[in-house]
């Protein structure tokens, strides 16, 4: 691990995506709650350190693979709020032309390749990605993302095993937040860390509290660069916690109270933020702008997603195959 | 809400009683799945709620994420005489588990030349009109109608719900139950304990003369709603709910076909090469020179499910389509 | 062998001719798979050989035995201009790859709005008459036809199996191309380099008047070894190779139906919910009243093809059985 | 690993099997190569020592899944000969019917349960087995066998993690023979030993040479022990080399000359003869006789097999269903 943290303007930066990711949960439940939208939406609120302090080392043409649960990972690598709220608005002007959805936003612009909806599948998709940034030899890196349910079924294995044995500049980022649905980590998986299945493939490791805004960037500093010289992937496992269960409208019955609690009082957001006020890297005011900024775009993007039209009904069996060569 | 009314329950309240009274009965009946214990709060829309405080935790098991050993799991113990019901949340996640289901449970009986066979139940769900979009509403009865070794089964009422389940879980081969989502939530009359709907046996829903509906699964709701609009129209609809897929009662459907002189298959799936096909194959081969229009299929449009809700509700088979073609075959 | 008859080559090696010339005309054509690649002997039955020696061991990839893997680097790289050929060394292990198949490959196109494609192509080998048993023969080219995105193809010539490959790696989509095992050794004209046959259209092998008999893969093969007895029983049959089976070429289907009047659908699939009911399907809907008879079809047993020769023999869709099932089509 | 090693009499069982095994192994080959049967047929010699070793362990009523090249486990778990050779010249008497054949033989009297020609596939279906055996406290064992290839498939992973979290007795046998068909171990396989990636499930993984008797005996002893127990699952890697390619016909060319000049001249079986004349274990005479008589008993099972009628045609639709209840 690197351990010096990275300087002050870098630190702003996780800040203002992890700002920008906290605003965007806070506001999609509330749209959703309020019947404005309907949407199956997997609240990420908790985990916005993670993609926050990996994006800040990532380049537009770095390839991310993500999951359902994936528009803080899309929104920290740069999808722009107004393609993204009209795309879960089911409108034209959506990133997919809203024939995707919250659980499959693509955004080639920004690298936002595949969203899948099948636990499992954002690794063996990123392996190709990686594959083609070998090939043509320019350094791209390939991010798939997933949560700790998902380091139980043979996509995972087939994956970690395949860029292993290739040696695929692939980073798979494990946001481990102690449970998938309502099953506990425990009562699925073997491991006592996901990091150590690395093992398993003679891959590097990493395990990292994903709720440390300056281990989460030096672990993702490590692996990124790490893929980038082309000394293979990397598998990091990131601890964190969701705090709204698994789907909008879950109640998290299966999670203890205390677990619960104890998780929401170590909420990364404000602690990061009272760090960066301590630490004299930011004052309040700075941030609290930030804060403001962003609710401004929220409010212009969810507007600007409601103005926009829908597809027409012509488009429904558009976009299934192309034109024959 | 299951009280509301005497005697009523919900399609996914019937499921959850099939199990109970089936693992009541007989002790080698077991459950597994993903989150379907009551630690993880018996499943996620709560069908499996109550099982394994009742049956212990080693009958009523949670799995990881991991089709392929939830199947496989299912099969080795029904080799040696438990009759599992392995439930694959979503019909898209069979996919993961496509050669534990064909290749095995499908083809040991064959294999082993009788010396095993799998009396497995599959229970899975499915169906647009959730907003879920592409990766989580398709059905695909065809590819396990087309697996020798496979029955398919397909309810869309509270008794059918929990008779075909009964007798699935009876069943000495490997059946998959496929589940409406959308419909979980509808109530009929409480089943009978104890009830079974025969598998391979379609039921006659409303009688009719000009024209016969074949359906399954939610489109059965659908082709009802369907007969207003048809009775108006002065059209007399048959509408017969299949109910087994396979094997599927070509007595039933020939019989009222043969009557009607006209046929129309509706399901939720794809047209082309879906389940549709093999009716419309076998009607108009056995009433050849009988019928008095071809046989027309409907089903939902050939693409993935979308997520937009104007493209979603243009996609699935609902019942205004199903009377415009119902209508259209008339004028033929 | 290839050169004991001047410009004759086996099928095997119009495979491995068309993937020579796709890649070295075309830098982002990529192979993957299982054994492929030259120190792995070119493949278990040697189509790729030649290939990483010419190509380089980043282009042409031996896999670990992992074809969810193999299928998801193939869709990776497609979706940022590859054009990946990957093998899945039998298709009845296309069944552990499924979810990327259905649920991505054929998906993405839909699901990004066109933002992204997947122009990869899978090959896979299978058919029954090898003694090889229940788990590697079987034909399920009717599940992939019935998934929206997909494109499926098979060859029964050395030009078809060339020319359709070139165009199946041409194409935007995803292409299953499904090569059949036991006619790998069989002979014909070597391909004219860079020729293609256009996918989607059918081709009419023997003219004939009195019906007709669709069919593809090794069956095409085996309805034209019918013929002979058919023409000894006055029965002059216009024998029609399908090549794509998703989209298929209803033109050519119907305007020779239109002709005869009579319809064979043969393929060695098993019956029941196979690609045959689709075929019959939209004949008796678009030529309803022309037919003289019913559209028949004849496929395997429905049963896992079995080991020993005799019950092997009797599963298949041979010539003999086309030749009988076409004779008493004759007689309806 | 218990140290000491089994008495003489066990030694001689383990040979015997042993014998067995290889004779089988030769007289397949040259029925094969004169034409009297036609069969696709995957040659274990070489591999002898390992299921003969794990069957001395074993009960009748322990369930064993194997695979395509596993007609060595099944005759160590004592599939009957006559049975065997009926089955794989496809004839009526064979244990399916003539059915299945040599990929897909079962024989529920010797607890050989499930044959497949799926890589990967012999290990989830043995879990269930187990589950069977942990519901009835039978105290019976599940063994699934496979290869080195498999080990990276989708299966394995997700047999392993729930045979571990659901702490089943089944035991993952690898028999490592280097090779994956055409491609080597390390083309393929990103783990330096797969038994190291027993610790990404969390339980017992053991490293073994699978061609000395002692050892692997004692280490599925250990295994057998360990699962009966209750303890839960373990996986062996069993390291060995076969000798006759992947599949009758395959002529090995991917192999270097040395290295399988080098496993032939390791051949654990006349090693093992050896060893027990010199432990005075055995005499040269008694081990003859033990390899005679296996050849009479394969003149009979092949005689048997070949005189015994195919099935009738109307066997090609049958045991698709059974009877509805
Ligand atoms: C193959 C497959 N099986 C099951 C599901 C249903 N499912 C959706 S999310 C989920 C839990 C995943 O948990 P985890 O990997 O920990 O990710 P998290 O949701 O916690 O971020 C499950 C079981 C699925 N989408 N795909
Ligand atoms: C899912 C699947 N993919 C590919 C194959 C083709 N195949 C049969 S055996 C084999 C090699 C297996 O190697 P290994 O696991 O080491 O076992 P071994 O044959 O060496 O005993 C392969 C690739 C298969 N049978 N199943
Ligand atoms: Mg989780
Ligand atoms: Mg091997």
């Amino acid at each position: 691990m690197i351990p010096n943290s990275p300087d002050g303007a870098t630190q702003l930066e996780i800040f203002k995506k992890m700002a920008l990711l906290k605003g965007n949960d806070e506001r999609s439940r509330k749209v959703i709650s309020t019947g404005r939208l309907v949407m199956p939406y997997y609240s990420y609120r908790g985990q916005e350190v993670i993609p926050s302090a990996l994006a800040v080392n990532l380049r537009d043409t770095d390839y991310l693979c993500t999951i359902y649960r994936g528009i803080h990972d899309m929104l920290a690598k740069g999808l722009p709020l107004r393609d993204l709220w009209a795309e879960v608005a089911g409108r034209v002007h959506g990133t997919c032309k809203g024939k995707g959805g919250p659980m499959h936003l693509t955004d080639v612009a920004h690298g936002v390749m595949v969203t899948t909806g099948i636990v499992g599948a954002s690794m063996p998709i990123a392996n190709g990605l990686a594959w083609a940034s070998q090939l043509r030899k320019d350094g791209r890196v390939a991010v798939a993302t997933f949560g700790d349910g998902a380091s139980n079924i043979g996509a995972f294995h087939e994956a970690l095993n395949l860029a292993s044995v290739w040696k695929l500049p692939t980073i798979f980022l494990c946001q481990n937040n102690r449970y998938g649905e309502h099953t506990k980590y425990a009562t699925a998986t073997g491991a006592a860390k996901i990091s150590d299945r690395a093992i398993a493939y003679g891959i590097k490791g990493i395990h990292v509290d994903g709720n440390d805004p300056i281990a989460m960037y030096n672990a993702a500093r490590e692996a990124v660069e790490h893929a980038r010289a082309g000394n293979g992937p990397v598998l990091i496992e990131a601890m964190t916690f969701r705090f709204h269960g698994h789907v909008f409208g879950d109640a998290s019955k299966y999670i203890p109270k205390e677990e619960m609690a104890e998780a929401i009082a170590n909420d990364p957001y404000p602690r990061f933020r009272t760090k960066l006020i301590d630490d004299c890297i930011a004052t309040e005011a700075e941030l609290a702008a930030i804060e403001a900024d962003v609710e401004t775009r929220l409010d212009d993007a969810v507007d600007y997603a409601l103005a926009s039209p829908f597809p027409g009904l012509e488009e429904v069996n558009t976009d299934v195959y192309g034109a024959a060569a | 809400m299951s009280d509301s009314q005497p005697n009523q329950i919900t399609v996914l309240e019937a499921y959850r009683q099939a199990l109970m009274d089936a693992m009541t009965d007989d002790g080698e009946v077991l459950v597994l799945g993903e989150d379907i214990a009551d630690p993880e709060e018996g499943g996620v829309v709560g069908i499996t709620k109550g099982l394994s405080s009742k049956f212990g935790d080693l009958r009523v098991r949670t799995t990881p994420i991991a089709e392929e050993a939830i199947i496989g799991a299912a099969i080795g113990a029904s080799l040696v005489g438990f009759k599992p019901v392995a439930e694959i949340m979503l019909m898209n996640f069979t996919t993961v588990a496509m050669d534990m289901i064909v290749n095995h449970a499908a083809k040991l009986r064959y294999m082993s030349g009788g010396q095993t066979h799998c009396p497995i139940v599959i229970r899975t769900m499915t169906g647009a009109g959730m907003s879920t979009g592409g990766q989580h509403s398709d059905y695909y009865e065809a590819w396990f109608a087309h697996t020798p070794g496979m029955k398919v089964v397909c309810a869309s009422t509270t008794e059918d719900a929990y008779g075909l389940l009964r007798s699935a879980i009876d069943d000495p081969d490997p059946v998959l139950m496929i589940e409406n989502l959308p419909i979980y939530w509808t109530k009929g009359p409480a089943p009978v304990p104890g009830h079974r709907v025969p598998l391979g046996k379609a039921k006659v829903v409303v009688p009719g003369t000009d024209l016969t509906i074949v359906s399954y699964s939610r489109t059965v709701l659908e082709s009802l709603g369907a007969l207003q609009a048809l009775g108006e129209a002065g059209i007399s609809a048959e509408i017969i709910d299949l109910r087994t897929i396979q094997p599927w009662d070509q007595e039933t459907v020939l019989a009222s076909v043969e009557k009607t002189g006209r046929l129309l298959v509706a399901h939720e799936a794809v047209v082309p090469f879906g389940a549709g096909a093999e009716i419309a194959a076998v009607v108009q081969e056995k009433l050849f020179g009988k019928l008095k229009a071809p046989v027309m299929r409907i089903g939902a449009s050939f693409n993935p499910v979308p997520f937009s809700k104007p493209l979603e509700a243009e996609h699935i088979t609902d019942a205004a389509k199903i009377a415009k073609a119902a209508s259209a075959l008339m004028k033929k």
